[in-house]
């Protein structure tokens, strides 16, 4: 057993034998995680991405960055043009998988076809999730905020001026809200929850943020839900009613699952995976938004639709899938987001003891227990934070560092000197020449 | 004190232009020079507390530096330079004698300088070094006065304990207090890859450095600091020190705030306690006394080891060689009056003593005359400055050179002369922890190879243009030297013709 | 694979490291000129405290957090080197979420900052390397 | 202006013939050898060495001399009356030359020490002839032993060494073995002592070459109670081989280990015994390596050694046939007196050849 890249083939693949054939579901993240170690230990066989999208592999995150003018479709590519011919895959586009046979080791298309596969991997995300609204069916300018596409058509309709009503100000709401911000339009935000963002910040951190945004003239009506819809106005819980031209539905999410839960592979919210990205059924791997794994943070099972989670889950897949045992046990929820130029980062969970900083709109909380750091919340100053996320990813005893030091002050000078000197690699400098 | 009457020796004279105020020299001078004023973000030094050691100058990385000599003057006299009133009130203000360090900076005569090699043409080949084999090897030692054979009538190849250099240039004695752990690290490193050696001089041997014992001179001096039988043992010969050249007759002393850590125990003393090395051993009154200490150790060490003994040029150095030659030592050391120090007092560094080259070509001579060349090797130390001053050395007569100041000037000291204040910012002459790392003995130890293999080179080309390949031609071949504008009796000690003759 | 190796018990904290690279980045001809005045902004950068110094600068891990979460692919390794490429780059600072160093940094243009090691501009060794007085940051191959 | 006032340098020819049986032939051979070199000397000094060409007079050490007027003759002659028995003296036999010319009076005495004299001074026999030798050449003014060994003979003379063999008329001695020098000195007006072969007890040496390590060497030889009079390279490398020889007791062949040492590197690959040995000799005799070009043959009684210095910066060449053995500077020189040669041969650098007479030879 290993992770990292400390890997070991425990399959002989040479001339002779069949060149295996990879499937993959999905064209995001997981896939390009999948494509390149798959590669790495595999330069034969044949691999097949199947995507429902029309689209050469691009970063979702991105598309409020797109509204936002900060980029552009060309660079929006997670990889480069010649991707899939620099790794020999064959991309089908436009089509979506409806059925997997394993038995027959074989995905069904919507077109009737099928492919079969030595070794498959379900990586197909997760949808926006809409719950049903009185009046919501007779909206016109409604739309998620989710895929290139949804991008393009409220940028189509968004003019000047206009009133933007954005339901959700979870981290799709918000994003969505600074992109179109460029716009000149007025933004209303409405969320059940009583603070915003809140799935990764507390209260007090939520309010800095809040109160960020309400500079940038949005509008929060928090702890209200839509009560209905009559044409270009909402009405909330409390009747407050909201004009508007143009309607986002960012309230959340869900896994697509259904190809693995059909053929009564194990799932939850998620598709149920090990640390080796496999699912239930032999030979199909799940990867990414759509399944569900082990945070570290917390030692619970979730849904951790992040990129880096997703790239690194695809990755562990196509390793094992292409005959290289790696294991990815390091899966925790971690955020950074920019929203009109504050910085706010997450990262775990917020259970244990607390320590915490602020000042202004810098905001620090580190959440720790039993030895170990759980999660924090920084906002504003995120210098160095990356030593707080190693801290929790590599499970590192809180005892064998200056744990006051590094709550202040993120730094490797809080390690001991011997972990400096191996984290600087100079510790093979004080025995040359000896 | 109402009046200041010391006016700064040195400006330090900043091109704003290109200062970028990275404040580099703020942060590296041990002597508190520069400082960096926030509100005008803006550096400035304060002159009278430099020491123009060039640690500033050196590291600005926009070269936005340089020391100048002051030209404020004292009314010009020829009797009373500026230097002999500056001490006269330093004297007047303090009361106590002068101190110095590093060797003899005044204006007497460097002979070295006067003298001019040969080299061969036509009627003898010179050879070229990078063509045919060119030895630098010495073997330091006494020679074996009688042949001897066993019953097959083969010689008996019994050699009396010697030392082997892969060039004749030797560390020398700097000790382990006066000079950095780093900077000892460095020597002892840089013997060992060049396959000479080094002296731990009377401080005593860090324990860290036992592994170079092979490249490793141990002193005996009159404080007998650190001396045990391991101490003895872990060495590839013994000096006795009797007498340095920056300082004859006079002995040492390392304050006792230098006496710390690893110091005081490798020295063998309480922390704190000064270190004092009498001005004589006061076991040795006399030339037998000497002669007991040199066999009691090498009664210590099982007759394995070559001793030597050191001293200081002075007036009779040669009738004292000649004693000390008798006295079974295996090497005599003679230190001239340029010989560097961490400490002396400024009077006897320049006052007393002889210089190296004189001193050498006496002792060469007598002990030739006596019949008893062959019975020690000679070592010559006191300002060996280049590989030219190596080569003439040698063709005076001696066997090899000890090197101290060219290597402390390799390991970057820039001679400023002030050792004696603790505050070396070159992390050499300092026992200050965060001046002491300054000097990475990982480069510095690569420096002193670089040094020698250089001067290696120089050898050779020399001996090469003389027609020699071998240093043992060399020894002693005083007609490959000619002295330029030196007196009858200057040529006739130093026993070299005159330059056209 | 040569790389920048720190060893701190010979960093002086003289921070000409930082100077050095800061100059290096700007590829002016005289540091004097393209420093003189302004807040540099290092690739490499000294942690300092009681006596003890190091500077600290991309590792080019071989397993890099920072590549591997970036989300627009900005990020990548090619021949051993972490580079970035800022017209990708849109500062989200995931990477700075990421490295468990603190070498990445946000830097003026928006976009983020880190060593890419300027090796191909100087000399096959990079400009901190030969900027340390005290051979404190060495560029060197050693092994796994 | 004489030798000894100012290091001489010079270039020069050297040959060399031996009879390994101790077959006696007529010295006419070597002038002939020599004299094929004619353009390696100058004029300034040619000469040569005959050994076994004394065999009446074989246990007596035969003086040669040279005295710049009678009254160095005569004070010289009372010095060896009171250290020698005299058991003949006589002019050396020369025919006038042309070319050879301002001859000093040139005697022969063979001589040995008076018992009384040599108890008394407590030297071995060839030690006391040494030291009265050196006494007389330092001491007695005009007055110069060039040649003091038993049952050989050194005959030198400014001019070209053919020159001087007719003159010396060489062709009326016989013996084993002849050695031969043309001197092409830089700078000498020439002086007859000053000529080679140089001479003390039974070693002769010619020597073509100029050493660099000449002061070293003087220097360190001194020390042993020789004086280096001359200043040239030849004599101080016969007083080395006189003490290496002679006093140290080492054979030639570690002779040659000291004075044309191998190099360390060349040493250190040797086998254990021998490496040890070598390394013995170079370090215990450190001063007495000779370096610079060399080629040297040097006479011994009952035997000869042709030696390079280790680089072989002079040329020299060997030839074999029968019994007899040839060494010249040139192979032409061996050629012209024996063109039909069993073998001929450069030895190396350092590599010192040795012959002596087959044994019971003499």
């Amino acid at each position: 057993m290993c992770s990292g890249l400390s890997q070991r083939s425990n399959r002989v693949r040479g001339k002779g034998c069949l060149s295996m054939q990879y499937v993959i579901i999905g064209n995001s993240t997981a896939a390009v995680g999948a494509v390149e170690a798959i590669r790495r230990n595999d330069k034969e066989g044949s691999i097949v991405i199947i995507s429902n999208e029309s689209h050469h592999v691009y970063s979702r995150p991105l598309i409020s960055y797109l509204l936002l003018g900060k980029t552009d479709e060309h660079r929006m590519k997670y990889r480069g043009d010649n991707f899939y011919r620099d790794n020999k895959c064959e991309l089908m586009l436009n089509k979506t998988a409806v059925r997997i046979e394993p038995e027959k080791k074989q995905v069904i298309l919507d077109d009737g076809t099928s492919v079969s596969y030595d070794k498959l991997l379900v990586c197909t995300g997760s949808s926006p999730f809409v719950p049903p609204m009185p009046g919501l069916d007779e909206v016109k300018n409604k739309f998620t905020f989710y895929t290139l596409d949804d991008a393009r058509a409220l940028d189509n309709v968004l003019k000047e001026n206009m009133k933007v009503l954005i339901v959700g100000a979870g981290l799709i709401g918000l994003k969505c809200a600074e992109g179109i911000s460029k716009k000149n339009v007025e933004i209303t935000c409405v969320d059940l929850a009583p603070k915003v963002l809140s799935s990764i910040l507390d209260e007090e951190s939520s309010a800095i943020v809040k109160g960020h945004l309400e500079e940038h003239n949005i509008k929060f009506y928090l702890k209200q839900q839509i009560a209905k819809f009559e044409g270009n106005i909402a009405y909330l819980s409390d009747n407050t009613e909201i004009e508007f031209d143009v309607l986002v539905l960012a309230v959340g999410v869900r896994p697509n699952i259904s190809l693995i839960k059909d053929i009564g592979g194990k799932t939850n919210r998620g598709i149920i995976i090990d640390e080796r990205c496999r699912t239930s059924i032999p030979d199909i791997y799940a990867a990414g938004d759509c399944s569900e794994s082990i945070d570290i943070s917390s030692e619970e099972a979730k849904v951790m639709a992040l990129l880096p989670n997703a790239y690194m889950q695809g990755e562990c897949a196509g390793m094992n899938m292409s005959g290289v045992d790696f294991v990815f046990d390091k899966a925790f929820p971690m955020n950074s987001i920019g929203l009109f130029g504050l910085h706010i980062m997450t990262a775990g969970t917020y259970t244990g003891e607390v320590y915490s900083d602020s000042e202004q709109k810098n905001y620090k909380k580190l959440f720790y227990s039993n030895n170990r750091l759980n999660g924090f919340i920084l906002i504003g100053n995120i210098e160095k934070a990356g030593i707080y996320t190693s801290l929790i990813r590599e499970r590192t005893p809180l005892d064998t560092l200056n744990f006051e030091l590094i709550c202040k002050m993120p730094g490797l000078m809080a390690f001991s000197r011997k972990t400096r000197a191996e984290k600087l690699g100079g510790i093979k400098n004080e025995s040359i020449g000896a | 004190m109402a009046v200041n009457y010391i006016y700064p020796e040195y400006e330090v004279v900043r091109n704003y232009d290109r200062c970028i105020a990275c404040r580099v020299c703020e942060r590296q001078c041990a002597n508190e020079v520069h400082e960096y004023l926030k509100d005008i973000k803006k550096m400035v030094a304060d002159d009278s507390k430099c020491v123009n050691c060039h640690r500033c100058v050196s590291l600005c990385p926009t070269r936005a530096l340089k020391i100048v000599k002051t030209d404020h003057t004292f009314k010009e006299n020829a009797n009373w330079s500026g230097k002999s009133i500056q001490e006269i009130y330093k004297q007047a203000e303090g009361g106590g004698v002068l101190l110095s360090s590093m060797g003899n900076p005044e204006k007497y005569p460097v002979y070295f300088d006067k003298i001019l090699l040969n080299a061969s043409q036509v009627t003898n080949p010179s050879i070229d070094p990078l063509r045919e084999p060119m030895e630098t090897k010495v073997l330091l030692g006494s020679k074996a006065q009688n042949i001897e054979r066993d019953e097959n009538g083969r010689i008996k190849k019994v050699m009396p304990p010697h030392v082997e250099l892969s060039v004749p240039v030797m560390f020398s004695a700097m000790s382990y207090g006066s000079i950095s752990y780093n900077a000892h690290e460095s020597l002892a490193r840089a013997a060992s890859e060049l396959g000479i050696l080094y002296n731990t001089g009377e401080g005593g041997l860090h324990e860290d450095f036992y592994k170079y014992g092979k490249n490793t001179i141990v002193q005996v001096a009159s404080g007998r600091f650190g001396v045990h039988k391991a101490y003895l043992n872990s060495s590839a010969a013994i000096e006795i020190k009797m007498g340095q050249g920056a300082k004859p007759g006079i002995g040492g002393h390392l304050p006792g705030a230098k006496i710390v850590g690893d110091i005081s125990k490798t020295r063998m003393i309480p922390e704190g306690s000064d270190a004092i090395s009498p001005a004589p051993h006061h076991d040795i009154y006399s030339i037998e006394d000497l002669r007991q200490l040199v066999f009691s150790l090498k009664e210590a060490t099982g007759y394995t080891k070559p001793v030597i003994v050191k001293i200081a040029a002075v007036h009779n150095v040669s009738a004292i060689a000649s004693g000390i030659a008798r006295s079974g030592a295996d090497i005599i050391a003679i230190d001239g009056f340029r010989g560097g120090t961490g400490a002396a007092p400024t009077r006897i560094r320049d006052h007393v003593g002889l210089p190296i080259e004189l001193a050498l070509a006496s002792v060469d001579k007598r002990l030739r005359d006596e019949g008893i060349r062959n019975n020690v090797s000679l070592v010559v130390a006191g300002s060996i400055r280049s590989s030219a001053d190596v080569v003439k050395a040698v063709a005076l007569g001696a066997d090899a050179v000890y090197i101290g100041t060219a290597a402390l000037i390799a390991l970057g000291c820039h001679l400023c002369r002030s050792c004696h204040t603790g505050k070396c910012n070159w992390g050499i002459a300092t026992q200050k922890e965060e001046l002491v790392k300054r000097l990475n003995p990982n480069l510095g130890y690569k420096r002193l190879v670089n040094l020698i293999t250089a001067w290696k080179h120089e050898i050779k080309e020399m001996m090469g243009g003389m027609g020699i390949n071998s240093i043992e031609a060399l020894k002693g071949n005083r007609l490959m030297l000619r002295g330029v504008g030196l007196n009858e009796k200057e040529l006739e000690i130093l026993g070299i013709k005159h330059a056209g003759e | 694979m040569k790389r920048v190796y720190v060893n701190e018990k010979w960093c002086l904290g003289c921070h000409l490291c930082e100077y050095y690279c800061a100059f290096a980045s700007t590829g002016g001809k005289d540091m004097a000129l393209v420093l003189k005045d302004i807040e540099i902004s290092p690739r490499i950068r000294i942690e300092e405290m009681d006596g003890i110094s190091f500077a600290v600068s991309c590792r080019h891990c071989d397993e890099p957090f920072c590549v591997k979460g970036c989300i627009t692919g900005a990020l990548s390794k090619n021949d051993g080197i972490i580079t970035i490429d800022k017209e990708k780059c849109i500062g989200c600072y995931t990477c700075v979420l990421s490295c468990p160093y603190g070498a990445v940094q946000p830097s003026d243009d928006g976009a983020i900052q880190k060593c890419e090691l300027c090796i191909k501009t100087h000399a096959g060794v990079p400009q901190c390397v030969l900027g340390c007085p005290n051979g404190a940051i060495v560029f060197e191959e050693r092994g796994a | 202006m004489r030798e000894g006032m100012f290091r001489n340098l010079s270039g020069c020819a050297v040959s060399g013939i031996f009879s390994k049986s101790g077959k006696r032939f007529s010295g006419e051979l070597i002038i002939d050898s020599i004299s094929v070199m004619h353009e390696r000397s100058n004029g300034l000094g040619g000469g040569f060495a005959g050994y076994g060409i004394y065999p009446e007079y074989k246990d007596f050490y035969a003086f040669h001399m040279f005295y710049d007027n009678f009254a160095a003759k005569k004070e010289c002659e009372e010095f060896l009356e009171r250290h020698f028995d005299i058991i003949n003296l006589s002019k050396i036999p020369t025919r006038k030359v042309p070319q050879i010319k301002d001859e000093p009076l040139i005697w022969r005495y063979f001589v040995t020490p008076l018992p009384t004299k040599l108890a008394s001074s407590q030297l071995d026999e060839r030690e006391f002839v040494v030291k009265c030798v050196f006494r007389i050449n330092t001491s007695i003014k005009g007055a110069y032993v060039f040649s003091s060994g038993k049952n050989m003979g050194v005959f030198k003379a400014m001019g070209y060494p053919e020159d001087v063999g007719r003159f010396y008329r060489l062709e009326e001695y016989e013996g084993y073995c002849f050695t031969a020098h043309g001197r092409y000195p830089t700078n000498t007006p020439g002086w007859w002592g000053g000529a080679h072969p140089f001479a003390l007890l039974d070693y002769s040496v010619v020597h073509n070459g100029e050493i660099s390590s000449y002061d070293a060497n003087r220097r360190s030889i001194e020390m042993y109670g020789y004086k280096c009079t001359l200043q040239t390279d030849t004599e101080v490398i016969t007083y080395i081989i006189d003490y290496l020889n002679r006093k140290k007791g080492l054979t030639l062949k570690e002779v040659c280990s000291v004075i044309a040492a191998p190099f360390w590197s060349t040493i250190e690959r040797k086998p254990q015994e021998e490496r040890e040995e070598l390394e013995f000799l170079r370090s215990t005799f450190d001063s007495l390596l000779i370096t610079g070009p060399f080629s040297i043959i040097v006479g011994f009684e009952g035997g000869l050694m042709a030696l390079n210095d280790r680089l072989k910066l002079r040329s020299m060449v060997v030839g074999e046939k029968d019994d007899m053995f040839y060494v010249a500077s040139e192979e032409a020189a061996i050629r012209v007196i024996q063109n039909d040669l069993d073998r001929v041969w450069s030895p190396k650098g350092g590599e010192g050849v040795i012959i002596t007479l087959e044994k019971g030879k003499s």
